[in-house]
């Protein structure tokens, strides 16, 4: 029996009396697209914030192929294999976008902490670097100040720098949110080539993309999981119907189209 | 006996003045996030202004003026300096206010003379109010115990039961959400800073003749203030009002001991005569400050009362 | 870019060097802070060079030259006072005068030794008016160094005759800062009273942190508590005047014992409330019986400079003993100059005034002057309150002289 | 990948050339500059104040290694400065003592090499200081090098056996074996000392910022949240960048010791750590050579204003707020930005703006001096009276108050008339 990538049992958090993540159970297998769709406060963020080592779980556990990761350290789940993108853009605004991918390679390459070496030098560093960029295809911006890029170019660099570390689990915090459709297609092809054979859990609002890059998707709702399965079976679950009304609900009925 | 009647209420004394001195800034820090470097040179302003008031006319009318024009001072200076400043961050204001204490500091020279100026107690409150164990106690000290306690009460009182001073808790608190409620932000801002600037103000028309007035005396008194803000915490008069009385108190007793470090540590083996051992608690009382400051920031970053990290 | 602009500002400083000496006059950098805190200190001290010069002037100089004193700013900062030396040297200066704070006089010592040592026929005279660490006349004692002020134990000396004859003082408590001066003052208090006055009770000896106490009344009640009938104190500045005041308003009513309570500033803080209590142990002051010749010069200073008062009497020793010396040797030379210096013997305003061979330390009479309302002919600082002494108050120089550890060495 | 990339990732990084001009080159002509000065014979005076400027500059720049680079502001670096030349002090006494006395490991130490233990005491201080120092920035960083400053100043006075007292510890250079033919006694050749340390310093501290660990602090200032995220340890980055910075103040300490041979508690007090700050802000913290600028200016300011004027902290201040007010890119920037302004395409319409600007200013800093002059004299009442150029302006007089107001007026109409036209232009 192969180790799941990622492994939750009965997670739960709380803030004071409020309970955010009320006991949430997730095997993700390797390799698989999962990902996390649920009505706003259901606690997407929070499970995720859980999951990268923002914060700390009140109970339960979280494996990383087989290894307890809750309650570590954001950075040292980082080098066992974890790596995340952020919501809004969370990038280095005052290098330019080589840098921003440079930094996100260099600890994934051993130079950790290295004060001997010069990164102009890093002859690997650079090609891993080029690499990536050509991956998400901003190497024509490469020495643009990574403040100055347009909105949809600084979701790709988050990206970019989400996957520069090498690692085989990734989270995606809604990374599409606030593009235009054309802007959507461009980051969903992206996000399928850029993280081709990895472990890939993603919150996303837009359920054409959810759809579309899932292998499998669970709703989560008001802190826990109400349903988990391929998205046909989700598409027909009445519990998912249930939780999702109105508008959102049609949003389902319309991408089953 | 007499070490601890005395030590308490010098403490007292000397804490309340502390929080006269602070509460404008905790204010002032909680609400904008400005570590006001300045805020001790409004204290000195305060002194200055009610020396050449009361020199002009009478202590009691410096009382109630100077605090004023150190307010309008405050709040020019948050209207045409701060405001200018704070789209480089909170370092650049940091760094604003560390050069405008700088320049008062150096104005104050120029218009007073850089040496001490003879800013006395009115004559009303310069008797010996009671004596002892032998010593007097002066009647102005316990004037400045009331001033203190009175201004504590006026802010209670405009904190909880006007509509500007409930906002004003809604910002200390959450400091983003008052825009958010429809307030003019940058007056509140301004006001906050000139009111903040007024109390220190205040503080100083008691403190300069109760202490001494000269430039040297924001130096003296600046880094003191930060202690009492950041031990205090965030966000909380009542942080900052423990925290003063905690130093005060700390600073009285701790001089009041003899004891040596040898004699804490000879049982290790610390001689009398060694570098360290000769050092008295005593002798440390004024250090204690910083001492308190620094473990506060490791230990307890959000001070004894705050409701968030610095 | 930016590098071209410091080469060219680089350039322009080498190119702004100094003027040369000029032949027909004598230069003395006075090297002492003219701004910032301790800015009015050393101004008045400028003055009084400068007035001194002046005197001496206008009756032809010294040895046909004239005098000219080069005010040169160091902040009190040791490092700063190596660059504005350096700078002195550069203009030709052979003499430099200097006098607060021991740290700046450690430095200047140190530098005036080495340049001199590495200099030769260039050397340069240290005249120090006010740095009053012993360790300068005794470890530390050099050849170009002389001081014209009693040194802090000596000082210490004359405070202890002076309680000798005051039978009423039964408990003395000494307080001051905590670092070597301090230190200094209150070991010396201490061996002093129990060699001179062994039935005194040293209820007290405490040292508090060097500048950083904002109120003094506990330590001022722990003293009144202690039944002191004086305090002995080397504090100066704020932590001496915050004492003074704090002492004042507790009601303390005994002898306060200072070093500096003649300082300037310090009048006006301490006011009127402290006539009769404060004591400073001095060389002169301005109330002292004077002949018309040294009464003309005080007025002379006073109504020159008009904001100041005459306190450093000991600068106008130091440029009558320098012109005498340079009489005596014949030659503006320092070497020369220091030579005639050691030992040199003169009738002052005030009295025999004496400069040790053995480690260039002045000896003059000191007085215990006490601040006070009455008998005040000159005030101080536009106040009616002055310092005044009476005839128990005069300590002989000789009786100030404290044995000394220097091993002089001299250049042939 | 394909050939592409390859090619690709060989045309990303700056070409030779542009890694010539852009880092090799300043470095050089900074070098080259430090070599050609002493042939224009400088006086001794000049020689102690480029030596002096060298401290300053090593010192300015690994503060800035911490506020520039690494966004973190502090209140105490010349802890570090002061404890790494203290070490040299004692260093250097112990090879004056070892060279007339028994010999040992001393006598052998040039006192060329201080420097370097200068480096190692100032980078052991801040190991043991950053240990809880660096865990946060911002201000509460800023407050605790602010209280572990004032406890080590206070310490300064108190423990004499260290720190020597209030007069310091005092050493002789000239002793130990000698390097490079340099006995160090006179000035000119301590300026040698001081070139090659400083040269040494500045070369790698600008290396230290092409490291992965120099670039990972700059990744921390700007987002320590998601430093975590690429598997870096924000507070590690701090404390390692804390100890560098930490070393190369104590190596500035170091050259200090053989320049002065004193080392006094002031030291460590807070006048330099205020001081240091200034250099750097006032230079420009954003720019590698920023710092260095401000090093020169303020060390000819301190050393050399004051001979003119008694108000040059006045001065100063002035300096130091209108930067923070107007030019957060400090003098640096402001170079920067007329360099690239000569090569931008409206180039007539900037220099239009700029002669406008430098009017205005100008006009305002003879009407600011002029009114500090005449204030200063007035406030020390030694009926000094102003009289520039031949001028008598006393305080009474209506002259000297037209002189104040009328350019101070002026200036700052024209000052307010450049701005307005700027935001037109710009809207």
């Amino acid at each position: 029996m192969t180790v799941a990538a990622l492994s939750i049992t009965d997670l739960k958090k709380n803030f004071g009396p409020a309970e955010i993540i009320r006991g949430v159970n997730l095997e993700i297998e390797k390799g698989e697209r999962h990902a996390i769709i649920g009505p706003n406060g259901a606690g997407k963020s929070t499970l995720f914030n859980l999951i990268s080592g923002g914060y700390h779980p009140s109970s339960g556990s979280i494996k990383l192929n087989g290894a307890e990761i809750g309650g570590t350290k954001p950075f040292q789940i980082n080098r066992m294999g974890l790596s995340r993108s952020f919501q809004v853009s969370n990038i280095f605004a005052n290098m330019s976008v080589r840098e921003n991918v440079r930094c996100g390679v260099l600890y994934s390459m051993g130079y950790g902490y290295s004060f001997w070496r010069n990164v102009g030098n890093l002859k690997e560093v650079q090609r891993k670097t080029a690499e990536i960029l050509e991956r998400v295809d901003l190497l024509d911006k490469a020495n643009l100040p990574a403040a100055l890029l347009p909105y949809a170019d600084q979701r790709t660099l988050e990206i970019a720098i989400t996957i520069a570390g090498g690692a085989e689990v990734i989270l995606l915090d809604e990374p599409t949110a606030g593009m235009s459709h054309s802007e959507t297609d461009r980051a969903v092809a992206l996000i399928k080539q850029a993280t081709e054979g990895k472990t890939l859990l993603i919150v996303e609002h837009d359920m054409g993309v959810v759809f579309n890059m899932a292998d499998r998707i669970s709703v989560l709702v008001y802190g826990e999981i109400i349903a988990t399965g391929k998205p046909s079976e989700i598409r027909g679950d009445p519990k998912v119907r249930e939780a999702y009304l109105g508008d959102e609900a049609d949003a389902l009925e319309g991408d089953a189209a | 006996m007499e070490t601890i009647v005395f030590s308490l209420l010098n403490g007292v004394i000397y804490g309340l003045l502390l929080f006269m001195l602070s509460s404008g800034l905790t204010l002032i820090f909680s609400m904008m996030g400005v570590l006001n470097f300045a805020h001790a040179s409004f204290y000195m302003l305060g002194a200055y202004f009610a020396y050449t008031i009361s020199e002009a006319s009478s202590f009691w009318i410096a009382l109630i003026f100077a605090p004023i024009l150190v307010g309008l001072i405050g709040a020019a200076v948050e209207r045409w300096g701060l405001r200018t400043v704070h789209v480089n961050g909170h370092v650049a204001e940091l760094l604003f206010t560390f050069g405008l204490a700088y320049l008062i500091d150096e104005v104050v020279k120029i218009i007073w003379g850089r040496n001490a100026v003879d800013y006395r107690v009115p004559e009303l409150l310069d008797f010996p109010l009671f004596e002892l164990f032998g010593a007097q106690y002066p009647a102005y000290r316990i004037f400045t115990l009331f001033v203190a306690l009175a201004m504590l009460a006026g802010l209670w009182f405009i904190l909880n039961r006007t509509r500007a001073g409930l906002i004003i808790q809604a910002a200390l608190t959450h400091p983003h959400m008052v825009g958010h409620l429809g307030h003019n932000v940058p007056r509140i801002f301004m006001t906050v800073f000139g009111v903040g600037c007024a109390l220190a103000g205040l503080a100083g028309v008691i403190g300069g003749n109760y202490l001494v007035t000269d430039p040297a005396m924001a130096v003296q008194m600046g880094p003191i203030v930060f202690v009492v803000v950041v031990v205090g915490g965030l966000g909380s008069l009542m942080g900052a009002f423990l925290a003063a009385m905690l130093l005060g108190l700390l600073q009285t007793f701790a001089v009041a001991i003899d004891t040596r470090f040898a004699d804490i540590f000879g049982f290790l083996g610390l001689s009398e005569t060694s570098e360290v051992g000769a050092i008295s608690i005593a002798s440390l009382a004024p250090m204690l400050p910083f001492l308190l400051l620094v473990i506060i920031l490791m230990v307890r970053p959000r001070g004894l009362m705050g409701d968030r990290e610095l | 870019m930016k590098l071209v602009k410091s080469a060219a500002l680089a350039a322009a400083m080498a190119f702004a060097s100094m003027s040369g000496a000029s032949a027909d006059t004598l230069k003395i950098a006075f090297i002492d802070p003219l701004s910032g805190p301790f800015g009015p200190s050393g101004q008045s001290g400028l003055n009084e060079w400068t007035y001194a010069a002046a005197q001496v002037n206008a009756k032809g100089g010294i040895q046909g030259k004239q005098v000219e004193v080069i005010g040169l700013d160091n902040k009190v900062n040791p490092k700063e006072s190596l660059i504005q030396f350096q700078k002195a040297i550069d203009q030709g200066v052979r003499f430099i005068a200097q006098g607060n704070g021991s740290s700046v006089a450690s430095a200047l010592v140190d530098a005036v030794e080495k340049h001199n040592k590495r200099n030769p026929g260039d050397e340069v005279l240290y005249l120090n008016y006010a740095a009053v660490d012993p360790v300068f006349t005794n470890d530390r004692c050099s050849f170009w160094h002389f001081r014209f002020d009693a040194d802090a134990d000596m000082k210490m000396e004359a405070v202890t005759d002076w309680i000798k004859g005051q039978e009423q003082i039964k408990k003395v408590y000494i307080i001051g800062q905590d670092y070597s001066f301090g230190k200094a003052v209150a070991a010396a208090a201490v061996k002093n009273l129990t060699a001179k006055r062994p039935d005194i009770e040293i209820v007290g000896n405490e040292l508090h942190p060097l500048g950083k106490v904002k109120d003094f009344t506990p330590y001022v009640q722990k003293i009144i508590s202690s039944g002191a009938d004086a305090i002995i104190t080397g504090n100066w500045g704020a932590d001496m005047v915050l004492l003074i005041k704090s002492a004042m308003d507790s009601g303390f009513k005994g002898e306060i014992l200072t070093y500096y309570g003649g300082s300037k500033g310090a009048a006006v803080a301490m006011g009127e409330s402290a006539t009769g209590h404060v004591k400073a142990i001095v060389e002169h002051n301005t109330n002292l019986p004077m002949s018309d010749a040294h009464a003309a010069y005080v007025d002379g200073y006073e109504a020159e400079y008009s904001e100041d008062d005459y306190y450093y009497h000991r600068i106008s020793n130091a440029m009558k003993m320098l012109a005498m010396a340079a009489d005596k040797a014949g030659s503006t030379e320092p070497k020369a100059i220091a030579f005639a210096l050691e030992g040199m013997t003169w009738e002052g305003p005030t009295g025999t005034i004496t400069m040790r061979a053995d480690n260039h330390q002045i000896l003059q009479p000191m007085f215990m002057s006490t601040f006070s309302k009455d008998g005040v002919t000159r005030g101080v600082e536009d106040l009616p309150l002055g310092w005044t002494s009476g005839a128990n108050d005069r300590i002989e120089g000789e009786a100030t002289k404290t044995e000394t550890t220097c091993k002089m060495k001299r250049p042939s | 990948m394909s050939d592409q990339t390859v090619q690709n990732f060989e045309s990303l990084a700056p070409s030779a050339g542009q890694k010539f001009t852009q880092r090799v080159l300043p470095l050089a002509v900074f070098a080259l500059i430090i070599l050609i000065i002493p042939m224009f014979n400088p006086s001794n005076l000049m020689l102690t104040l480029l030596n002096v400027m060298g401290i300053n500059i090593v010192f300015a720049l690994s503060y800035n290694m911490l506020l520039g680079r690494g966004g973190l502001l502090s209140f105490g670096h010349a802890v570090y400065f002061g404890l790494g030349g203290y070490a040299a002090v004692h260093a250097m006494r112990a090879i004056e003592n070892a060279s007339y006395g028994d010999g040992g490991f001393w006598a052998s130490y040039p006192v060329f090499f201080l420097p370097v233990i200068g480096f190692g005491v100032g980078a052991l201080a801040g190991a043991i200081i950053g240990w809880p120092s660096c865990r946060r920035a911002g201000t509460p960083f800023a407050m605790i090098s602010l209280g572990v400053a004032e406890l080590i100043a206070a310490a300064g006075f108190m423990f004499g056996s260290i720190f020597g007292g209030e007069e310091g510890i005092s050493g002789d250079r000239m002793n130990g074996p000698e390097l490079f033919g340099l006995s160090l006694g006179p000035i000119n050749e301590v300026y040698w000392f001081i070139a090659f340390w400083t040269i040494l310093g500045t070369v790698g501290i600008y290396a230290f910022t092409r490291t992965p660990l120099g670039k990972m602090s700059e990744a921390t200032r700007d987002n320590p949240e998601r430093v975590e995220f690429v598997g870096y340890d924000p507070q590690r980055v701090r404390y390692l960048v804390f100890i560098f910075a930490g070393g190369f103040a104590g190596l500035a300490g170091g050259m200090a010791a053989v320049q002065y041979e004193i080392f006094t508690p002031e030291a460590v007090s807070l006048a330099p750590s205020g001081m240091v700050l200034l250099m750097a802000y006032i230079g420009g913290i954003r720019y590698f050579a920023g710092p260095i600028l401000g090093a020169v200016v303020l060390t000819y300011m301190q050393s050399m204003l004051s001979d003119y004027s008694e108000a040059w902290l006045l001065y100063l201040g002035i300096l130091f707020m209108a930067i923070v007010m107007f030019a957060p890119g400090g003098l640096a920037g402001i170079v920067a930005g007329l360099f690239n302004g000569l090569r931008a395409d409206d180039r007539s319409e900037r220099v239009s703006k700029w002669a406008i600007m430098v009017v205005g200013c100008v006009l305002a800093f003879v009407g600011l001096v002029a009114l500090v002059e005449v204030a200063i004299r007035w406030s020390n009442g030694y009926g000094e009276v102003f009289e520039p150029f031949g001028m008598h302006l006393p305080t009474a007089s209506v002259l000297t108050w037209v002189l104040i107001v009328l350019p101070l007026a002026a200036g700052f109409a024209i000052l307010r008339f450049g701005a307005t036209r700027n935001k037109e232009g710009q809207a």
